[in-house]
């Protein structure tokens, strides 16, 4: 299980898998910098997340401030119930723009 | 966060684990917590909710009582009682002030602090002080089994 | 079998566990080892067999070393070397002579006696003596890795 | 995942689940021993067996040895791929009569 970037219709879909924690972040935190940087929309693909704390919605958090500073989308789909959890948690699952799928956030304009 | 609640509540030990203050065996750790989590009972929210505190309190020590320097070891006991499953993890390091922990403000919109609210919002109690020999801080964080399993 | 075979060897300590000798509480220390086995990068087989092997070990301490008594305690180091995956399983009982330890012949049928024969015929080394310490018994194993992956 | 027993035409099927270890096998015993008292041929499922240890093994020899004495048949089916490793580090595998599945064990006569 590896994170993997495809462009699709001019967003990019990053795909995020297995444990995202203290020891995965700073790699996961690079991966979506580094999409967020080709100014393109962001769909973050969360349905292979086993685990998520902190130090992985720092980096999801992080990149949500970049994108806005540039202009550009980011959102979440299809968000394993271990992540919504968290992210419930946090009260970030109004902050990010969730969409059940990648339809989904393509038609909502993402 | 008084001292008495540090000392060795009537429980019975599940097992107690000793591991390096390495973010890279944190899987392993989660793992056990996850299987004795079942094991005490709780549904699958619980059990995902109860490894995140501890995942949470062992990056706390990974990052700030050892500072990143991998060397220290962690101390992870995890008991049960006919009421709830406690779990005190223990490092070696400078003490702590209790207030250092308190979670923050999640109005403002930024990475990082997440942690301590994540513990005290999981689990039903949560106790910081120093540990009984005075080397070193103890957390311990109980949550209540739900008695309707 | 001798002593020096029992010192620590060149290998990083993935976790230490001390639980209750106490059948019920299998499940979770084989749940820790299948994890711990995985992460040294055994597949399905070679992760099975290690666990069945702590598994028989922790099982001759419970019946043979305490007699079931389930107030001692045991000890499981879990290391990681870079061929290998070491685990030593002690306990505080009475010397056991390591001969007792012979596996018997599997050409009569009946039941027991098969522990001692499943560890040595899954893991690549065994040794049995006293800890370290000199108070109760070390049985330590290890498996090498599958150089192909 | 508790373990059953149901008759089958005129067999006993007992269908064992989970982890088989000190702490279960003694009512594992319990149950083949009571099946085998029936005096019918019984067929034990493994299909749902995730961990088998000597002491699962050494119920599984005694209710075989109680079986043979009575001159019913005691055969496995649907052995799962962790069991069989068991069974063939303990050069059981030829002792056992084992059959894919139940139609199988059936047709051969158990
Ligand atoms: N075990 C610990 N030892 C020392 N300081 C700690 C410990 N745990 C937490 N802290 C302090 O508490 C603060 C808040 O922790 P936390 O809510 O987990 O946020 P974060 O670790 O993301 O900064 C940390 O910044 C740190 O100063
Ligand atoms: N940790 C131990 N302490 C004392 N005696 C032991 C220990 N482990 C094994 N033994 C002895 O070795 C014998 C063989 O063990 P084993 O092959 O596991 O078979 P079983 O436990 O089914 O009899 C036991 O009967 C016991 O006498």
């Amino acid at each position: 299980m590896s994170d993997t970037v495809r462009e699709v219709n001019g967003n990019l879909v990053v795909r995020l898998a297995g444990e995202i924690d203290l020891d995965r972040a700073p790699e996961v935190r690079r991966l979506l910098l580094d999409s967020v940087k080709r100014s393109l929309d962001v769909l973050v693909d969360l349905s292979a997340v086993t685990y998520i704390d902190s130090s992985g919605i720092a980096s999801l958090v992080e990149a949500l401030q970049w994108a806005k500073r540039r202009g550009t989308d980011l959102c979440l789909i299809a968000v394993s119930p271990e992540a919504l959890r968290v992210f419930e948690l946090a009260r970030l699952d109004k902050v990010f723009a969730i969409h059940p799928d990648m339809n989904a956030a393509l038609a909502a304009g993402n | 966060m008084s001292a008495a609640a540090l000392t060795l509540p009537d429980a019975e030990y599940l097992v107690e684990l000793r591991f390096p203050a390495q973010a890279s065996r944190m899987v392993l750790v989660r793992d056990v917590v996850r299987s004795a989590a079942r094991l005490c009972g709780f549904d699958e929210t619980a059990t995902h909710d109860i490894v995140l505190a501890v995942g949470e309190a062992c990056q706390n020590v990974i990052l700030h009582a050892y500072e990143g320097r991998g060397d220290g070891p962690i101390l992870l006991d995890i008991l049960e009682s006919p009421d709830r499953m406690i779990l005190r993890v223990t490092d070696f390091g400078p003490a702590v002030a209790p207030a250092v922990l308190q979670p923050r403000d999640l109005g403002e919109l930024r990475p990082g602090g997440l942690g301590t609210y994540f513990i005290q919002n999981v689990m039903d109690t949560t106790d910081f002080g120093r540990s009984p020999g005075g080397v070193g801080n103890v957390l311990q964080m109980s949550k209540k089994k739900d008695p309707s399993t």
